[in-house]
């Protein structure tokens, strides 16, 4: 039964095996339709947790990786309904926890009456909403917990620390500790700040801390490693899919 | 976030828009409004709404404001009595020149105004969105004049139709940013200048040229617009005599026309009629009437009206003027029409450019495309109230119009 | 037509200048001016006497004039403070703001008092000449709002470099005539105008764009732009605290300057300067500086200073700007320069577009590239007089030039 | 000796052939610069006065045709000096008495004090100048009168009477009456006001009195021969020489 239980179970294994988790992005349906459930299962056979993107005309916190992905999506005709009803009708499903990461809109439209038992229904544990900040989540937020499901909350770079202390208290899942400010899909170093950072929001969180946004490769995850339970693989792993590579080798070379 | 809103509600709401109670703490006009943006922009916007308050009555700030709207821009504008459009339209019209506010537009009022705060908030550089590319040009100058530097993203599509705007824009020594994403019109411009903003919220201030986007802007926006409302109540007073039985303007975004409305809110005998574009025809996907045909939802940091299918996926739109061609509007305006307060109607791309000519020919006025669109609509109300005393906010020269104009009113005649 | 003025003669000629007995009773400034036209055309000249006479004091006039100067045109335009010209220039940069007029430069002043004179002397068309356009788009938008229909000719050269402009005209229903004939510019519009009126001078009213051409029409000109120069005074003392220390006003025909000079020439203390196109350099056909390198005799109506061969024929010239390009000059500016009491000079192409642009990045305004040669000139006085006060007349603004800017000072940016 | 009396003489002498005298404009070195004296001279065989043209820049009372043979002769690098020298060097000239046309300009830049003399050295009897009404010309006509050359005076349909009478009092030469508003070269067909205005013109002057101004063919003449003493043909005239056809038969064709 996948429940915002699940996340942090998942994350704690990966813990207990001494590395940190891999959370993985992809958008569904990218890049064919036909293909969503086999690329989530190749994923999944690599991936701690897995987010899965769904397609929106105006992604204004991605960078051009993730808007070209969520354009050929949409292209597909992927929509909210579909994936849920995707996931529902799925004969094999990876044992990975999902989430849906969705801007606000596609989801209201959906209904926040009806989503959170859809989404249970599928399989989903949780959602990543990158533009509903906590002042406007309640309700939402309200309807997942009834259904057992997490509202993943984002942090960043320039997130006052009493605002991060009150983000990082009723976190479901896991925080999500953006790396920088930016859209998605830039490349970025690491700098010692973004580690100070990041010890500080683990200092204020409960649950476990994953960083994400611009994590590309093995040494970025190794330098992350000390200071975070997980990382978050997006643009990167969307451009793997692009070039027709496997998903799965790709993310295995980020284990560390 | 239920939209069904009974008419003892209603009244209520609209009483306490008229004490002046809305945007409340939470940044809404009853339902609309808010602040749905990433996390990071969060403490930006914070800080944008704290300096707000810090400024915006502040007598210095006020002072400095002022001056460079009298001697700068060029207010207050004049309100012209039209005399050809009154004898064949048989009502009285009068109308509020904000064409010739500085760079050609109320865009202007708003651009400077930020410009000063963005100053005051020690902002690094500035970034913009323009769809007509009024809104570029306004930034352009205004950050010129204060020796900001400024990004502004602007759509291939409105690049293509507004082209005259983008070179004034770069000799006021402006970056613009073509922007191919999405449906490459003020939309994905808006979305790239949000991107651009997330990158750097700390040191760029992001100058949003409509009263859209997250709180504090909506406000901010109107508050800056309102001088044309408050200036042309006074003109028309001691100009026409009294109030104006009905004030007509476009709609894109919703500044001039939130602008121009707003002082008249509490004039319960004064009608107010938002104009939109009507583009090609009723279909979705053929205009860009959000008012008159949306529905509720988020779009770039607000919760309003908009154009959507289905799914909740924003819908491309289409308007001959590249200022109304846009698939959202700012929250006031949503919240105007749920409590009854303003009527909002739609007009087709032949019907204002068939507007555009008339005014030009009887007035000696070239307005923009997106103006004509409420000189349109008041000619019809014009018609069917006789001798009614009516005011249009013209908002912007057609200047910029040129390249289209070329390819349509005046097709074959260059 | 002796022009070799002593000192005496000199001062007592600038003396009756400021008593205002210029025009005489022949119509000339001292030596200047007078009326050298066809015989067709002298019963329409002098029907446009009687009626100045009769009107342009009138009460009724005068109110009608000023209503559609405060409500339509936007008088009175700003005065601007230039912070930061000011600050690299090391002077107190001041400038008067007919960009800001309604059509976008001083011409509309002129063309809305003419078209007021046309209705009440019963003419039942109007033609126009025009170089920049702008003069013809302000007679079409004065003609348009009054009714009157008009032709406007235009040299084809000037079409193709102020093309948005032909286009605004036509918008507003005038007719569009290009000139194929002589240089294809300002001077051969002049001509074709003339030919036009010619053929109906009782029914046609010859609008005429500059301070240039036979008596009444210098005169009549100047008093319609002297409104300028009577705002400017009143706001320098209102806004700079006292008179300028100079005036810069770049002079095609010579209508902006001489609208701004003439309230300031009695005013002994004030250094009056016209500023000429110097073109690609001093060579004859490279340039329209008339009153830098000029020789007198007659042109399209009047004795003045030209740019003439040793023959008598009319040389070719050159400028970057449309409005400046004209081989002759308003006589009252042949006589300002005769009489010692204006300097005039002259600035290139390439220095004008550099003023241009620095004008449009250090106050955002974007000026007409005539314009930017009285600010290029502006500013080597103000390096020269440290803490002077300045006035610089902003003729018009530069939309209609992106044509040209974008083969120039955009070349390769857009 | 060329004087304003040899004009008068020209067309009474024609007056008394009862006919209307043919007063005949070209263009001075048009088309040709080298033949401008052969020219002359052929068009002489055939008229009773010649107006010698002088191209201008700024011709504003002629139509396209009188332009471009302006335009052309400014071409051939024709000036008044060169004018005046090349009919003072003529061997052979034409019996009709002389006239030049010209816009003012080029006669100011000559000179005042210059040109009288030179002009009648070269056997030119008067002046007409387009652009210099009467109350302008009193400068020049003194000068030319010294010499004894005649300043034409032109009227127009639209000239108010009182001035009408004003202008012919001191005519020199011929009254010069204008057609037409317009510039020259259109085709007009000769309105009965139009004669009626004649008839006044003559009236008023003691000199003869030529119309002129869209003269083409022998109807024209011949409806105004009860009227005028002469005509002027001008653009018609320039047609023919630009055809390259000969200018004295279509002259001869104007004889009534
Ligand atoms: C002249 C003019 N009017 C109206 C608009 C529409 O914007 P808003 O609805 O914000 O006034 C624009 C936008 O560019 C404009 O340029
Ligand atoms: C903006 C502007 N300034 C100046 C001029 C020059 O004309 P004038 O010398 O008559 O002012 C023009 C002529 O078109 C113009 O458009």
């Amino acid at each position: 039964m996948n429940t915002s239980k699940d996340i942090g179970a998942a994350i704690a294994a990966a813990t207990a095996a001494k590395r940190p988790a891999i959370v993985a992005f992809m958008t569904a349906g990218f890049p064919k339709r036909a293909d969503f459930i086999a690329t989530l299962n190749r994923i999944g056979s690599a991936a701690d947790v897995i987010e899965i993107g769904v397609p929106f005309t105006d992604p204004m916190a991605d960078g051009m990786t993730i808007q070209r992905a969520s354009e050929a999506a949409l292209h597909e005709g992927v929509t909210l309904t579909w994936i849920l009803s995707e996931l529902t009708a799925a004969p094999v499903k990876p044992a990975a926890p999902l989430l849906l990461m969705s801007y606000l809109n596609p989801l209201l439209r959906f209904g926040f009456e009806r989503l959170p038992a859809a989404a249970r229904a599928a399989g989903v544990s949780g959602f990543i909403v990158p533009d509903l900040p906590r002042e406007e989540a309640a309700e939402f937020d309200a309807a997942l917990k009834a259904e057992g499901l997490a509202l993943v909350q984002m942090v960043t770079p320039v997130t006052p620390r009493d605002r991060l202390e009150a983000l990082c208290r009723p976190a479901g899942g896991f925080v999500y500790a953006v790396t920088m400010t930016g859209t998605t899909g830039k490349v970025v170093d690491v700098p010692d700040e973004v580690l100070t950072y990041l010890d500080a929001v683990r200092a204020a969180s409960g649950a476990p801390v994953c960083a994400g946004f611009g994590i590309r490769n093995r040494a970025q995850v190794e330098r992350l490693a000390p200071h975070v339970d997980g990382v978050i693989v997006g643009s990167a792993l969307v451009e793997v899919l692009e070039r027709g590579e496997d998903p799965a080798a790709f993310l295995r070379g980020l284990h560390l | 976030m239920s939209l069904t809103i009974d008419a003892a509600s209603a009244a209520d709401l609209l009483a306490r828009e008229i004490r002046g109670e809305f945007p409340d703490e939470r940044g809404r006009f009853g339902p609309f409004g808010g602040r749905y943006v990433p996390e990071t922009l969060i403490p930006a916007l914070d800080r944008l709404e704290q300096g707000i308050h810090r400024w915006l009555k502040d007598p210095e700030y006020q002072a400095d404001l002022a001056r460079e709207l009298n001697t700068w821009v060029g207010r207050p504008t004049p309100l012209s009595y039209a005399p050809t459009l009154s004898a064949r339209w048989g009502a009285e019209i009068w109308m509020k020149r904000e064409d010739l506010a500085h760079t050609g537009a109320h865009k202007i009022n708003s651009a400077i105004g930020q410009a000063l705060l963005a100053k005051r908030l020690g902002a690094k550089r500035v970034v913009a969105e323009t769809g007509a590319g009024q809104h570029g040009v306004a930034s352009a100058a205004a950050c010129a004049r204060l020796g900001l530097p400024v990004t502004v993203y602007m759509g291939a599509v409105d690049i293509e139709r507004q082209a005259p705007n983008v070179g004034r824009m770069k000799l006021m020594g402006a970056t613009v940013k073509p922007v191919t994403s999405g449906d490459q019109t003020l939309r994905a411009a808006v979305d790239e200048a949000l991107r651009d903003w997330v990158s750097d919220p700390s040191g760029t201030y992001y100058l949003l040229g409509s009263a859209i986007g997250p709180h504090p802007y909506p406000y901010l926006v109107r508050e800056l617009q309102a001088i044309i409302g408050r200036e042309s109540r006074v003109q028309m007073m001691a100009q026409a005599g009294g109030l104006p039985h009905a004030v007509f303007a476009c709609v894109g975004g919703g500044s001039n026309a939130i602008g121009l409305f707003h002082p008249f809110i509490g004039d319960r005998d004064v009608a107010i009629r938002g104009v939109e574009a009507g583009g090609r025809g009723p279909g979705l996907g053929d205009n860009s009437a959000t008012l008159v045909s949306g529905t509720p939802g988020v779009l770039q940091g607000a919760y309003s009206l908009l154009l959507q299918d289905a799914h909740g996926q924003i819908q491309e739109t289409h308007s001959v003027s590249a200022g109304l061609d846009y698939p959202g509007v700012g929250p006031e305006h949503a919240f105007l029409k749920t409590v009854g307060r303003v009527d909002y109607e739609s007009i087709g791309d032949d019907e204002a450019l068939a507007a555009l000519e008339e005014l030009a020919c009887a007035e000696g006025i070239l307005s923009a495309i997106e103006t004509a669109h409420a000189f349109a609509a008041a000619k019809s109300y014009a018609k069917a109230h006789p001798r009614s005393r009516i005011l249009i906010g013209l908002s912007g020269r057609g200047d910029k119009d040129m390249p289209t104009l070329a390819r349509t009113l005046l097709k074959g005649k260059l």
